[in-house]
C-alpha cells in the first residue's frame, strides 16, 4: 500500500490515484454509494414534484407553461454539461500528474458551475415577480424544492471544489488529496445527470404542457 | 421441557378463558359477527387465512417440538460433535414450493374480493336530472369528532346516526372537511379513510337478520387518529326495513321548521337562534355549502340515541355537554364559540333541544 | 485500551469515549444510548398500557396519551431498536471480517452522535410545551393542524438522527466491501455480518425518502410551503406514500440484523454449521429487495383502487418465501446438533413461534379485502409487537447476552438472565396476543380510552397485566447487568466454547487493533475450522507489522451539537422570537467550522509499531 | 493492487504509454460530450418546433435524457471502468427505488 504522504514524480504517480491507498478505495466506493442513496433522495423530490405539477389554489396562478423559457433554460444546460467535460479535463491532467493544468481546469468548471447558478438566481426571482412563489402554490414549493435542492448541489459542489483548490494550492498532488479530487468530480457529474432530468421532465415537459 | 409445555398451557388457557368470557365480540361492533354482504366476504377471507396460517404454525410447531426435545445437550453427549450438514436440496425445495402453493390459494381470493369490494358502478349511472339511478347514495363527510351524512338524490342531511335500509346496497362518498379519518362499521364492513384531498367511493350491506340481533343499531368509529377526541369520534347506524326506510326519508323532508313547545324551550329556542343556528342548521335539508355547515346538523336531535356520540342521550347529559364540551371531547371545535350558559338557559337549551323529533 | 482509559480517572474516561472512533467503544456508546431510550419507550409502553388497563380511565389526558403513544413509537423504532442493532453491529461486523477498523472511524462515530443529539433533541420537547402527538407516522394532514411544537421536534430530531444512521449505513457497506480479511468472500461472511450488510443497503435507499418526506413538512409547517395544504392544490397521500416507501423497508432494517444475531446463536449452541447457508444469504438478499416493493401495504383503505391493493397484497404475500426459508434452515440447523440451552439460545428459540405468529399475521394483513378489517385496529398492533417485540427485541435481549462477554469481558448471569427470559416471553405473549382479537372485536388503535359494555375490558386488562411482567424482566435485566459489571469476573476468547466466527478467536474484549496480525481466513465459520484442527488461535495472513490506526477527534461531537443548537433556532423561527435566527446561524456555524476544520486539517492517523507488540502478553484463553 | 506501482521494468516506457491511453480516453471523452450536446440539442429542438404531439415529444425527450445520462455515467464518471461492479449495482438499484417513486407518484396519489 502506497503512503499517503509520499511525494511523488510523474514517474511514480500511480495510474489510478483514486484508489491507491486502502483509505481512498474507501472514500471512492462510500462516494458512490452516497450517490446510490442522493438517487432515491432526488427521485422522491421528481416524484413530488410530478404529483403536484401545476397544482394551484385558482386560475390567477401561473402554470408550467406559462412560466418556464427556452433560451434561458437552454444557456443553463449548456453552462452546466461544458462545466462536466472541463472537470474531466481536469481529472485527466490528475492522472497525468500536472497539478497546475488541473487546478486550471477545476477553475474553470467553478466558473461555469457559478454561471449556472447566477442564471438560476435570475430566474427565480423573475418567477417570484410573476407570482410563481415559494409559497403561493403547491406547484411553486415542489418545483423550488426540486430545483433549489439541485440548485444547493450546485453550491456546495462549488464551495467543496473551491475549498479543495485552495487548501491544496501549495502542497501539489499526493495520494491524499487525489482521492479527494477524484470524488468531487465524480460529484460534480452527478449534478449534471440530475439537471438533464431536471431540465427534460421540468423544463421542456412542462413548455409542452 | 416441561416448564415450557406449561407456559404454553398457561397462555393458551388464559386466551380460552379471555375468549369464553367474552365470546366474539359485541354483535354490534365486532367483525367476527359479520352483518352483511361486506362484512361476509371479509370475514370469509379472514377464516380462510387463519386456517392456512394455523397450517403453518403447526407445521413448524411440530417441527420445533421434536428438535428442541430430541436435540438437548446432556451430560452424556456432552463433547460430541455433530455431523456439519451444509443443507439439502430437496428439503429445500419442499418449504420454498409449499408456501408459495398456500400462498397461491390465498391470493386468488383476495384478489378476486379486492375488485368485488371496489365495485361502485351503480352509483355512476346517473339518470338526466343528475340522479343516482337505482342506488342509494350517502355523502359521508368526516369532521373533527362529528359525522356528517347526506343524502344528495333525496336532499336530506343528517349527523352522528346514520339511517340505512336493509337488505340493499348502500353505497358511499367518502371524504373529509378537515384532517383525514377513515369511516368503519366493523361489524358491516371494512373502513375506507376519509381523505382531505379526494373522494373514495365504496359500498355497503346491512342485513337485516344481523339487524334483529342488535335491535337495528351498529356501531360506527373512526379509525384514523386525528386528535385528542379521536377515541370518541363514534357514530350510530339506524337500520330500517325498506319500508320503514321511505317512511323516514318521507318524515324527514316533510320535517318543518320545528315549534318548539312550551314556554321553556321557546327560550331554549330563542338562544338557539342567538347562539347556535351559526353553525347548527335544525332542518334537514339545509341548503348551505359544505363549507358553512361547520357543526352537525341537528334536525332530529330528539331522536338520536347519543350525545356527542358517546354519552347516553338524557338531559342531563345533554346539559353537561353545553355546559362544557371540552370536559366531554377535548379538543373539539364548539368550546369556545358561545357564551357562557347558566343554569337557567342551560335548561331551557335542553327543553329545545330535545324536542327536536320527527313527527311520529 | 480499556486499561489505558481506567488509569487516568473518570473524566480521562469519559473524554475517551466523546472522541473514540474505535468501533468497539462506538458500539459500547449506541448500547448505553439504545438501552437508555428503550427504557425510556418501554416507560411509555407501560403508560399506554395503565391508562387502557380500564375503560374510561384518566391516568393521562387525552393529549398527553397521544403524545406517550407517539414517544413510545418514535423513540423505539429511531432511538431504541436501530441504535441497539447499531451497537451489534459496531461490536461484531468488524471482528468477524476480520478488519482492524472500520471503513470511516470518523463517520462512525460522527453517525452515533448525530442519533444521540437528534435523539435528545425529540426527547426536549417533553419539557418544553409537549411532545409530538400526530402517532409516529405523523400523517400529513393531521400534523398540519397541530399546534404545538412537537411535530417539529419530531421533524428536526428525526431528520438530525437520520443522517447519523445513514452514515452509520455507508459506513457498514464500505467496510463489508473492502475491509474483509484475506480468505474471507462474500460467502464465507458470517450470517450475522450478511444481514448487516444488506440492512445498511436499506438504510442507504430508504432514508433518503423519510429525509425528503421530513424536508416537506417542515418546509410547510416552518417555512410557508404548500405540500400538504390541500387548499393550495397540495397534496397530504404523498406523506404516507414517502413515509412508508421509507417504512416498510424501515421495519426490515430492525429485523434482518435480529435474524442474522439468532443464525449466529443457532449455529454456536447447537454446535453445527448454520443448515442452508447460501440459501439462508440469498433469502435475506431476497428480504430486502421485496422489502421495497410492498411499502403500500400500510395504505390499502387509503383509496389506492383495487389493481393497486391488488398488486401491492401479492407482492407482499411474496415475501412469506424466504422468511420461511430461513424459519426451516433454523430448526434444521437445530435438527441433529447437540443444542445448549443458555440464555441467548433460549431467546433464539423462543423466536421461532414467537416471530412465525406475527409473520403470519402479517401475511393476514396482506389480504388487502381484508386488511380493511384489520386496518388501524389491534390486530395491526398485534401483529406488528409479535414481529418487532418477538423477533427484533428478543433478538436484542438475545445479542445482548451472546456479546456480552465480548464487548466487556465479562459474562452476564445466567440463572438472572433465564429469569428475565421467562418473564419477559410470559409477559410478551400475554400482552400481544389477545390484541390480536380485541382488533378483531372492533378495537380502533390509537385510542386514549374505550367506553365500557364494548367487550374490550377483559382482553385489555390482560393485556396491561403482561406488560409488567415485561417491565419486571428489565428490571431484573438492569440487575444483572449492574451485578456483572461490579463482580467483574473477566472470561476469555471464546467464553461459550463453540464460537465458530473470527470475533471469538481473540480476547475479550479485543485489543484496539483487533487483530494482531490480520487472519487468514479458510472457509466458513473459521475459527471453528482451526479448533477442529487442534489450534487454538487463527493462522496468519501477513507477517507481524506496523499497524496504521486512526486518530481520536472530538469533532463528530461538536459537529452534531451545532445541528442541535441551530435545530433550536429553526424552530422558534416561526414564532418570530428575536433569538432564534441567532441561534440557528450559531448552531450551523458550530457544525461548519468543525466541517472545515475537519477537512482543512491533515488527519493521517498514526502507527503501532511491531516492537511495541513483542513484550505484550497474548491475554487468556478461554 | 495492480495499479500501485508500474509494472514494465522501463519506467519511461510506461509512462509514455500511460499518457498515451489517457490522452485517448479523453478523446472518447470529447467525442461523448459532442454527443450529449447533440442529444440535448435535439430535445430543445422538438419542443421548440411545436408541431409535434405531446404523446411523441414526452417519451422521445426522454429517451434523450435517459441516453445522454448513459454517457455521462460511463464515460465521464467512468462506469465502464473495472472495478465499478459494486457502484453499479448500487447505483442501478437506487435508481430502481427512484423509478418506483416515480411510479407510484404520478398513478396512485391523487385519489
Ligand atoms: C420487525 C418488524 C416487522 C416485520 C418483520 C414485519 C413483517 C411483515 N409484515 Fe408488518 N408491520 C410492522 C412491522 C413488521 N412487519 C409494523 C411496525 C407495522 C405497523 C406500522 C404502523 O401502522 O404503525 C406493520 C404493519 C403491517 C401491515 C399493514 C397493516 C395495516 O396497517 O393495515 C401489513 C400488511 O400487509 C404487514 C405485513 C407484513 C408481512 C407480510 C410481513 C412478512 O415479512 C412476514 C413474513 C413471515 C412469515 C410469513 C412467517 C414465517 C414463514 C413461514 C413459516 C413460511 C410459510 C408461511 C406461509 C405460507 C404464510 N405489516
Ligand atoms: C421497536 C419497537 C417497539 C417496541 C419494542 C414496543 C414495545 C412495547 N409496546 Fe409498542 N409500539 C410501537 C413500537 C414498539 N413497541 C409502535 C411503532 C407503535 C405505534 C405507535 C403509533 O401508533 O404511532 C406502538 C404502539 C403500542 C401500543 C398501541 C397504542 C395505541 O395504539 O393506542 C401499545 C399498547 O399496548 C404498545 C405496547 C407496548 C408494550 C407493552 C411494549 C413492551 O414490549 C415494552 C417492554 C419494555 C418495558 C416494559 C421497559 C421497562 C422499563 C422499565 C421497567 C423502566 C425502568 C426505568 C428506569 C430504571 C428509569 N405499543
Ligand atoms: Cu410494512
Amino acid at each position: 500500500m502506497a503512503s499517503v504522504q509520499e511525494k511523488f514524480t510523474e514517474m511514480t504517480w500511480p495510474s489510478s490515484p483514486e484508489k491507491a491507498t486502502l483509505e481512498a478505495k474507501n472514500k471512492f466506493l462510500g462516494f458512490w454509494f452516497f450517490l446510490g442513496g442522493e438517487t432515491v433522495l432526488f427521485g422522491s423530490l421528481f416524484a413530488t414534484y410530478l404529483a403536484l405539477k401545476d397544482k394551484v389554489p385558482d386560475s390567477s396562478h401561473p402554470l408550467a407553461k406559462d412560466l418556464y423559457s427556452m433560451d434561458l433554460t437552454f444557456a443553463a444546460t449548456m453552462l452546466l454539461l461544458t462545466s462536466s467535460l472541463t472537470s474531466v479535463y481536469a481529472m485527466y491532467h490528475m492522472k497525468n500528474f500536472n497539478f497546475q493544468r488541473m487546478q486550471a481546469w477545476l477553475l474553470i468548471t467553478v466558473l461555469l458551475g457559478a454561471a449556472f447558478l447566477g442564471l438560476e438566481i435570475y430566474e427565480f426571482n423573475h418567477y417570484v415577480h410573476e407570482g410563481h412563489k415559494f409559497t403561493s402554490s403547491a406547484f411553486g414549493s415542489a418545483f423550488y424544492s426540486l430545483v433549489g435542492f439541485h440548485g444547493g448541489h450546485v453550491a456546495f459542489g462549488l464551495l467543496w471544489i473551491l475549498s479543495l483548490m485552495v487548501r491544496n494550492a501549495k502542497r501539489g498532488l499526493d495520494l491524499y488529496n487525489a482521492p479527494k479530487f477524484y470524488v468531487a468530480s465524480l460529484y460534480w457529474h452527478f449534478i449534471d445527470v440530475v439537471w438533464v432530468f431536471i431540465f427534460t421532465v421540468v423544463y421542456l415537459m412542462g413548455m409542452v404542457g | 421441557m416441561r416448564k415450557r409445555l406449561h407456559k404454553w398451557r398457561l397462555i393458551s388457557i388464559f386466551a380460552i378463558l379471555a375468549l369464553a368470557l367474552s365470546g366474539c365480540g359485541e354483535p354490534f361492533l365486532s367483525t367476527l359477527t359479520p352483518a352483511g354482504e361486506v362484512a361476509k366476504k371479509q370475514y370469509d377471507l379472514m377464516i380462510l387465512s387463519t386456517v392456512i396460517m394455523v397450517l403453518v404454525i403447526i407445521v413448524v410447531t411440530v417441527i420445533f417440538i421434536y428438535v428442541i426435545a430430541r436435540f438437548r445437550r446432556t451430560k452424556k453427549n456432552e463433547n460430541s460433535i455433530p455431523r456439519q450438514v451444509e443443507g439439502n436440496h430437496k428439503l429445500e425445495i419442499i418449504w420454498t414450493v409449499i408456501p408459495i402453493l398456500l400462498l397461491l390459494v390465498l391470493a386468488v381470493p383476495t384478489v378476486s374480493y379486492t375488485f368485488q369490494l371496489a365495485d361502485v358502478s351503480p352509483m355512476k349511472q346517473k339518470d338526466k336530472d343528475g340522479k343516482t339511478k337505482d342506488a342509494l347514495v350517502v355523502n359521508v363527510r368526516a369532521n373533527l369528532y362529528w359525522w356528517e351524512f347526506e343524502y344528495p338524490d333525496l336532499g336530506i342531511i343528517t349527523s352522528q346516526d346514520l339511517f340505512v335500509p336493509t337488505d340493499k346496497k348502500v353505497y358511499f362518498n367518502v371524504k373529509s372537511s378537515d384532517v383525514k379519518h377513515s369511516f368503519w362499521i366493523p361489524a358491516v364492513g371494512g373502513k375506507t379513510d376519509t381523505n382531505p384531498e379526494g373522494e373514495n367511493q365504496f359500498w355497503l350491506e346491512f342485513d337485516s337478520k344481523g339487524s334483529e340481533k342488535v335491535q337495528n343499531q351498529f356501531y360506527g368509529k373512526c379509525a384514523e387518529l386525528c386528535g385528542p377526541s379521536h377515541a370518541y369520534m363514534d357514530f350510530k347506524v339506524q337500520t330500517l326495513s325498506q319500508d320503514d326506510f321511505n317512511q323516514w326519508t318521507q318524515d324527514m323532508k316533510n320535517l318543518k321548521k320545528p315549534a318548539a313547545v312550551g314556554d321553556l324551550a321557546k327560550e331554549g329556542e330563542e338562544i338557539y337562534n342567538k347562539s347556535c343556528i351559526g353553525c347548527h342548521a335544525n332542518t334537514a335539508n339545509d341548503a348551505r355549502p359544505e363549507k358553512a355547515r361547520t357543526a352537525p346538523n341537528l334536525a332530529n336531535f330528539g331522536d338520536r340515541t347519543r350525545i356527542a356520540g358517546i354519552l347516553e342521550h338524557n338531559e342531563e347529559n345533554l346539559r353537561k355537554w353545553l355546559q362544557d364540551p371540552e370536559k366531554v371531547k377535548p379538543g373539539n371545535l364548539m368550546t369556545g364559540k358561545y357564551q357562557k350558559l347558566d343554569d337557567h338557559e342551560l335548561d331551557a337549551l335542553t327543553a329545545y333541544l330535545m324536542g327536536l323529533k320527527l313527527e311520529q | 485500551m480499556s486499561t489505558y482509559a481506567h488509569k487516568k480517572g473518570f473524566g480521562a474516561t469519559i473524554w475517551d469515549y466523546l472522541t473514540t472512533v474505535d468501533h468497539k467503544k462506538i458500539g459500547i456508546l449506541y448500547l448505553m444510548a439504545g438501552g437508555f431510550f428503550f427504557l425510556v419507550g418501554g416507560l411509555e409502553a407501560l403508560f399506554i398500557r395503565v391508562q387502557l388497563a380500564v375503560p374510561n380511565n384518566d391516568f393521562v389526558s387525552a393529549g398527553l396519551y397521544n403524545e406517550i403513544l407517539t414517544m413510545h413509537g418514535t423513540t423505539m423504532i429511531f432511538l431504541a431498536a436501530m441504535p441497539l442493532i447499531f451497537a451489534f453491529m459496531n461490536a461484531a461486523v468488524p471482528l468477524q471480517i476480520g478488519a482492524r477498523d472500520v471503513a470511516f472511524p470518523f463517520l462512525n462515530s460522527l453517525g452515533f452522535w448525530l442519533f444521540f443529539f437528534g435523539g435528545v433533541f425529540l426527547n426536549c420537547s417533553w419539557f418544553l410545551g409537549g411532545a409530538p402527538d400526530a402517532g409516529w407516522t405523523s400523517y400529513a394532514s393531521l400534523t398540519m393542524e397541530a399546534h404545538t411544537h412537537g411535530v417539529d421536534f419530531y421533524i428536526l430530531g428525526l431528520q438530525i438522527s437520520g443522517i447519523g444512521t445513514l452514515i452509520g449505513g455507508i459506513n457498514f457497506l464500505v467496510t463489508i466491501v473492502n475491509m474483509r480479511a484475506p480468505g474471507m468472500t462474500y460467502m464465507r461472511m458470517p450470517l450475522f455480518t450478511w444481514s448487516s450488510f444488506v440492512t445498511s443497503a436499506l438504510i442507504l435507499f430508504a432514508f433518503p425518502a423519510l429525509t425528503v418526506g421530513l424536508f416537506l413538512l417542515m418546509f410547510d409547517r416552518l417555512f410557508g410551503a404548500n405540500f400538504f395544504d390541500v387548499a393550495a392544490g397540495g397534496n397530504t397521500i404523498i406523506w404516507e406514500h414517502l413515509f412508508w416507501i421509507f417504512g416498510h423497508p424501515e421495519v426490515y432494517i430492525l429485523i434482518l440484523p435480529a435474524f442474522g444475531i439468532f443464525s449466529e446463536i443457532f449455529a454456536t449452541f447447537s454446535r453445527k454449521r448454520l443448515f442452508g447457508y447460501s440459501s439462508m444469504v440469498f433469502a435475506t438478499v431476497l428480504i430486502g429487495f421485496l422489502g421495497f416493493m410492498v411499502w403500500a401495504h400500510h395504505m390499502f383503505t387509503v383509496g389506492m383502487g383495487p389493481i393497486a391493493n391488488a398488486i401491492f397484497a401479492v407482492a407482499t404475500m411474496a415475501i412469506a418465501v424466504p422468511t420461511g426459508i430461513k424459519i426451516f434452515n433454523w430448526l434444521f440447523t437445530m435438527w441433529g446438533g447437540n443444542i445448549k440451552f443458555t440464555t441467548p439460545m433460549l431467546y433464539a428459540v423462543a423466536f421461532i413461534p414467537s416471530f412465525v405468529a406475527g409473520g403470519v399475521t402479517g401475511i393476514m394483513n396482506a389480504v388487502a379485502a381484508a386488511d380493511y378489517q384489520y386496518h388501524d385496529s389491534y390486530f395491526v398492533v398485534a401483529h406488528f409487537h409479535y414481529v418487532i417485540v418477538g423477533g427484533v427485541v428478543l433478538a436484542l435481549l438475545a445479542g445482548t447476552h451472546y456479546y456480552w462477554p465480548k464487548m466487556f469481558g465479562t459474562l452476564l448471569n445466567e440463572t438472572l438472565g433465564k429469569i428475565t427470559f421467562w418473564l419477559f416471553l410470559i409477559g410478551f405473549h400475554l400482552t400481544f396476543f389477545i390484541q390480536h382479537f380485541l382488533g378483531l372485536m372492533g378495537m380502533p388503535r390509537r385510542v386514549f380510552t374505550y367506553l365500557p359494555n364494548q367487550g374490550w375490558e377483559t382482553g385489555n386488562l390482560i393485556s396491561s397485566i403482561g406488560a409488567f411482567f415485561m417491565g419486571i424482566a428489565v428490571i431484573i435485566l438492569l440487575i444483572n447487568v449492574v451485578m456483572t459489571q461490579v463482580k467483574n469476573v473477566r472470561v476469555g476468547n471464546d467464553p461459550w466454547g463453540d464460537g465458530r466466527s473470527l470475533e471469538w478467536a481473540i480476547p475479550s474484549p479485543p485489543p484496539f487493533y483487533n487483530f494482531k496480525q490480520l487472519p487468514l481466513v479458510r472457509g466458513l465459520d473459521p475459527f471453528w475450522i482451526e479448533k477442529m484442527e487442534g489450534k487454538t488461535e487463527m493462522t496468519p495472513a501477513e507477517p507481524l507489522g506496523d499497524i496504521h490506526m486512526p486518530n481520536p477527534s472530538f469533532l463528530p461531537v461538536t459537529i452534531s451539537f451545532g445541528l442541535f443548537v441551530a435545530a433550536f433556532g429553526a424552530l422558534y423561527h416561526v414564532d418570530g422570537k428575536d433569538w432564534a435566527l441567532p441561534v440557528l446561524f450559531v448552531g450551523m456555524g458550530i457544525t461548519l467550522i468543525s466541517m472545515l476544520l475537519r477537512s482543512v486539517k491533515d488527519d493521517h492517523g498514526f502507527h503501532i509499531h511491531k516492537e511495541d507488540f513483542e513484550n505484550e502478553d497474548k491475554g487468556g484463553r478461554a | 493492487m495492480e495499479n500501485l506501482r508500474p509494472n514494465s521494468a522501463n519506467p519511461k516506457a510506461d509512462l509514455n504509454y500511460r499518457r498515451k491511453k489517457n490522452a485517448e480516453e479523453m478523446r472518447y471523452q470529447v467525442v461523448s460530450f459532442a454527443l450529449m450536446i447533440f442529444l440535448t440539442l435535439i430535445a430543445f429542438a422538438v419542443v421548440h418546433f411545436e408541431g409535434f404531439s405531446h404523446w411523441f415529444v414526452a417519451p422521445f425527450i426522454m429517451l434523450l435524457a435517459v441516453v445522454q445520462v448513459i454517457f455521462q455515467l460511463y464515460y465521464f464518471m467512468h462506469m465502464s471502468h473495472k472495478g465499478h461492479e459494486t457502484p453499479q449495482l448500487f447505483l442501478f438499484s437506487g435508481l430502481s427505488v427512484a423509478l418506483i417513486t416515480v411510479l407510484t407518484f404520478v398513478t396512485i396519489t391523487w385519489i
